[in-house]
């Protein structure tokens, strides 16, 4: 694979509404992030925007940031999936050899849709839809699945939340930084059992860009660019009763091809830091199982052992993660951007020291249905 | 009618209620049109069965995900199965919700499918299902063709 | 280092204003296994897909997720690529780039819409702005109607220009194309005498909306060599999505994203002399008043002159440069299909495999995408790797 | 294998999915509906690079892309550039209902703005519109900040 870098990365502050419109978001995320780069809109030679028709309530929903985000100059495209997805069109663009510089753009106004009747349309129209299941219910569905196959418990899920809400204190970008305890999270409201108010992410407004460049525009941002090292993307089956909701294969596989593309051999002691998809608590764990770090069924132990906190062996998700801020569609792309921040060593109080290798992910559809996988490096 | 637009908290912005309401109608297909017609009239589950990797999958598809085979062979699986998973949500959607939260969702492995079937769980109190309890469809009196004439799954009577 | 791709298969439903027969899985798949038998190759082959549609048609959220069962993507990377009417051409370009990119080496493209599942109309008016556009519009007709007004007064064009164009391509649909979904032929009187929508745009200048589904097959260059003895060579791509309110579509002399999406896609493949070089044209047109206007944005002729290459049949069939043998827009328009249509039809030409549609001896084919706001995305095809 | 070969009669699942959107207005359209709404003034904004002038106002001016903060009065009256009349029926998805038509769309540039409006015209017989004609709007009395409402319509202006 030909180099390529990111070069340039921006976020909104997340917040449960953001006053701003699609297009004043996400010209704020494209201006600081050009900005970040030590370019101009005249640098960039192709856009991707990261839009989704539902959450935007708008069919064509990238029309309404096309200017904002500088995409009526040059070629572009709307990438409708996870914002890592978008920034995999990008990387795709540069490595074909015909652009140099991408903008990727993500926004998410969740606020203004509601969730629930939102992700319900996820689901078969013909079949399981009639049932009113959403993200909150079929994700609790597969966290029964996962503990009750591994005996992984309440509390090591619980664990990860108290984790990720008390990094989320070191991010000014994140929604939710909160100080709570293991208790706090099992007593919290059940949503559908077992999942209670603090195993969910909140669902918020915000934007993030990064600036992608082939290498010889790159070698010019010197120590500021960060390469992508591997990529890889698969899904798994769509109706969830087709699926083991316990096993993450699609998430395996697209670890695989990533890991075979950035030569990591073993996980745990390749990668440095890792910014997971977790929307859910129970998430972080299975994911943490499917990109290797541990055997299937041992994350819980994992979690115990404190091995992914910041002073950990494996520091995993040290922003906060998307139980601390869930611009949907951005979230990934956010991931990405977060782990540009620390190999750069610009994660401020969230930094992982000597960070070389850091990995980003990205789900898509229900309960992790879909997976994409980045391995950057320094 | 004009729309009230309210203030945005304390931002000095407006924000504009309105809605997408649409009318959908959505073909069921050669599969789903089999499946259904097969409930509604005669109280049958059937499945269609992969000649390649033999998996029996309910609700039926033209098409074998894992293989992508034709399946033509069509099997009818039984009314009770193993519930694989349950969850019971607490929380009110309007518009969306079959039931009054809380209700009971499951996936329940209908004995002679490959895949599980997931639908509402009924017949004892919410807080009373267990992974691996035997499962029974409950059907609708007047079914009309779609995925709730099966009214939802009991625990099956031992 | 540039990595050629070429188009290896291609496959289409028979388009139809209502498929009642199958859910959206299955209409899917039909065009996706007849894309797989024309290239002789099995879903094991694929290694990545593309899929794309608009979706308040069929009101499914993460489609690229929910169409597993139909696309093939079990297990595969899929991804989903929407940018409203040019889907279809975005889909084609992202298919592209990933066989471009070295990332992958058969790449399965998707578009499909099932828009008898809802009021077209009604879903395409939610495109438009919330706040300040989405009472008043319905469609892009009415800016479309305006245009062709104003080239009418500038360069004396005519409305039977139009109903020309509407003639040419409904009838090439009649004649040629087993999969169209109108297959009626028409006369220059029918057009006329059809009711207007806007003035000047009559019911028979308008495209209809379809059910249907398309695939294509993009291959980076080793692989496609196997695969087929004559691949379609992906020689540029262009695309430009200029605007944001429709309103501001309003007083375009001709489509300024047309014209800028060429230059793009013609620098690329080393067009010159666009009316020379090519050899077929699959264009967009969503009204037939376009099929007069939109050629000089194009390049294939003058300004005030599309006039001129239509009424000297310079366009039928058996012309200079044939455009849409396949009936084009105007006969079959699955909108998240329809661009990515012109990709497959334009890819067959200068394959030869377009059989009653096949223009003799087509090697440099065009094929563009319209919808958004006034955008546009542009592909150029070759059975050559290089122009002569 | 019971029932093999037997084809089903095509079947259909209907439903109404209702997805409220409560859309926020931003910065620059709450600006424009309240000028609206409160002073019955139609506001854009002006590239501070190029002058044009935006209505309604947006954030970046897709010629210069420089971000826009100059609000700027344009006139309630304005040209006619092109119209059409909607008379075949569809569902307004604001309400799941059909659309009342026929209404005509007016596509109008406005007196000091360089982009164009689209709102609704008070005359739906296509014989008695002309592109090019002069139109005025009509505000509402009762104004809540609804653009498509605050003005109620654009009338022709007639000559004097």
């Amino acid at each position: 694979m030909d180099r390529v870098a990111i070069v340039g990365v921006a976020q909104t502050k997340y917040q449960s509404y953001n006053p701003a419109s699609h297009a004043e978001l996400s010209y704020e995320v494209t201006r600081d992030a050009l900005e970040d780069a030590g370019m101009t809109i005249e640098d960039v030679d192709n856009t991707v925007t990261v839009c989704n028709d539902f959450w935007d309530g708008r069919t064509i929903s990238s029309m309404a940031i096309t200017e904002a985000t500088g995409s009526h100059r040059v070629p572009t495209t709307n990438v409708e999936g996870d914002g890592t997805y978008g920034a995999l069109m990008g990387l795709m663009r540069i490595l074909s050899g015909h652009h140099r510089v991408t903008l990727v753009v993500a926004q998410s106004k969740a606020s203004e849709g509601i969730p629930s009747v939102i992700t319900n349309a996820m689901f078969d129209p013909l079949y399981e839809r009639m049932l009113g299941i959403d993200a909150v219910s079929s994700a609790a569905l597969q966290m029964r699945q996962y503990m009750s196959k591994y005996g992984v418990t309440e509390e090591q899920c619980a664990r990860v939340s108290v984790k990720n809400h008390r990094n989320a204190r070191n991010n000014p970008y994140a929604h939710l930084p909160l100080d709570i305890s293991v208790e706090d999270v099992l007593r919290s409201r059940i949503l559908a059992d077992p999942i209670k108010l603090l195993d969910a992410s909140p669902v918020s407004d915000g934007a993030c860009a990064i600036v992608m460049a082939d290498e010889s525009v790159a070698k010019k941002r010197g120590k500021r660019a960060v390469w992508i090292e591997g990529v890889g993307h698969c899904a798994d089956a769509y109706h969830l009763g087709d699926r083991d909701l316990g096993e993450s294969p699609a998430l395996e596989a697209a670890a695989r091809r990533a890991y075979g593309m950035a030569g990591v051999s073993d996980p745990m002691k390749d990668i440095d830091v890792a910014e997971l998809y977790d929307a859910f608590s129970y998430m972080e764990l299975m994911w943490m199982e499917g990109l290797g770090f541990c055997h299937q069924g041992e994350a819980g132990a994992v979690i115990d052992r404190g091995v992914t906190e910041m002073k950990g062996r494996l520091p995993v998700n040290p922003s906060g993660g998307v139980l601390s801020a869930h611009a949907v569609q951005v979230a990934g792309l956010a991931r990405i951007a977060e782990a540009v921040l620390q190999l750069r060593g610009e994660a401020g109080a969230r930094q992982v020291d000597g960070a070389k290798m850091a990995l980003a992910h990205g789900i898509e559809g229900a309960c992790g249905q879909g997976h994409c996988v980045f391995v950057l490096g320094r | 009618m004009a729309v009230r637009s309210e203030d945005l908290g304390n931002t000095g912005t407006l924000m504009y209620p309105s809605r997408i309401k649409l009318p959908y109608t959505w073909h069921a297909g050669k599969a789903g049109s089999r499946f259904y017609q097969e409930l509604r009239d005669n109280r049958r589950i059937y499945g269609t069965k992969c000649p390649q990797c033999s998996w029996v999958y309910v609700p039926p598809r033209e098409t074998c995900p894992r293989c992508y085979r034709v399946m033509d062979e069509w099997v009818e699986v039984s009314n009770t199965g193993t519930l694989l998973v349950f969850t019971v949500t607490r929380y009110a959607v309007p518009g969306i919700q079959p039931q009054e939260p809380p209700f009971a969702i499951g996936i329940v492995k209908l004995d002679g499918a490959s895949t599980g079937l997931v639908h509402l769980l009924g017949g004892m109190d919410v807080n009373e299902f267990r992974v691996g309890m035997r499962m029974q469809a409950v059907f609708r009196e007047k079914r009309q063709g779609n995925y709730l004439d099966i009214e939802y799954f009991r625990p099956l009577k031992t | 280092m540039i990595r050629r791709v070429g188009v290896v298969g291609f496959g289409q439903t028979h388009h139809r204003s209502r498929n009642t027969e199958c859910n959206g899985q299955e209409l899917i798949a039909v065009a996706v296994r007849r894309a797989l038998e024309s290239a002789e190759l099995t879903m094991a082959d694929i290694d990545a897909i593309v899929i794309g549609n608009m979706d308040h048609f069929e009101s499914i959220n993460n489609v690229d997720m929910w169409s597993v069962d139909g696309s093939g993507g079990y297990m595969k990377p899929i991804m989903k690529v929407t940018t409203g009417g040019t889907t279809g051409s975005a889909i084609g370009h992202a298919g592209f780039y990933h066989a471009a990119s070295g990332l992958f080496d058969t790449v399965l493209v998707i578009g499909w819409e099932q828009n008898s599942e809802s009021d077209t109309t009604a879903a395409i008016s939610t495109c438009f702005d919330p706040i300040t556009e989405r009472d008043f519009t319905a469609g892009a007709i009415g800016p479309l109607a305006a245009q062709y007004t104003a080239y009418m007064n500038k360069y004396g064009a005519t409305e039977e220009d139009a109903a020309l164009v509407s003639v040419r391509d409904h009838n090439n649909a009649a004649s040629y194309n087993p999969y169209a979904h109108l297959r009626q032929t028409v006369t220059v009187e029918d057009v006329m005498k059809s009711a207007y929508v806007s003035y000047p745009i009559k019911l028979l200048d308008m495209c209809p909306r379809s059910d249907g589904a398309c695939a294509v097959i993009f291959a980076a260059e080793q692989k496609a060599r196997k695969i087929v003895d004559k691949p379609a060579w992906i020689l540029g791509v262009g695309d430009c999505h200029i605007l944001v309110h429709l309103a501001d579509g309003i007083g375009l002399a001709s489509l300024p994203s047309l014209e800028i999406a060429a230059k793009q896609a013609y620098k690329m493949a080393g067009i010159i002399e666009p009316f020379r070089q090519f050899d077929v044209a699959e264009l967009y047109i969503p009204a037939s008043t376009a099929g007069v206007t939109w050629m000089e944005a194009l390049g294939l002729c003058d300004e005030g002159k599309g006039p001129g290459l239509i009424r000297g049949g310079m366009t039928d069939m058996g012309g200079k440069l044939p455009i849409n043998p396949s009936g084009g827009v105007l006969a079959t328009n699955p909108i998240g299909a329809t661009g990515l249509l012109r990709i497959g039809e334009a890819a067959f030409q200068v394959m030869g495999k377009a059989e009653k549609k096949q223009v003799p001896g087509a090697k440099v084919a065009l094929a563009t995408g319209f919808g958004g706001c006034f955008w546009s995305d542009v592909t150029v095809l070759s059975s050559t790797t290089h122009l002569e | 294998m019971a029932g093999e070969g037997r084809e089903a009669k095509p079947l259909s699942i209907t439903s109404t999915p209702d997805m409220p959107y409560s859309y926020h207005a931003g910065f620059y359209y709450s600006r424009f509906l309240k000028e609206l709404r409160d002073n019955k003034r139609i506001v854009g904004v002006k590239c501070p690079r190029c002058s044009k002038i935006y209505v309604p106002p947006r954030i970046v001016c897709r010629e210069c892309f420089v971000k826009m903060e100059e609000f700027v009065p344009v006139s309630h009256e304005g040209t006619l550039l092109a119209f059409t009349v909607t008379n075949f029926p569809y569902i307004d998805t604001t309400t799941g209902e059909q659309k009342k038509i026929p209404f005509t769309a007016a596509f109008i540039k406005l007196d000091g703005a360089d982009s164009n409006i689209v709102h609704r015209l008070d005359e739906t017989d296509e014989k008695k519109i002309k592109a090019g004609t002069r139109l005025r709007a009509v505000f509402s009395e009762n104004r809540t900040g609804d653009y498509f409402h605050d003005i109620d319509h654009f009338s022709m202006i007639q000559d004097t």
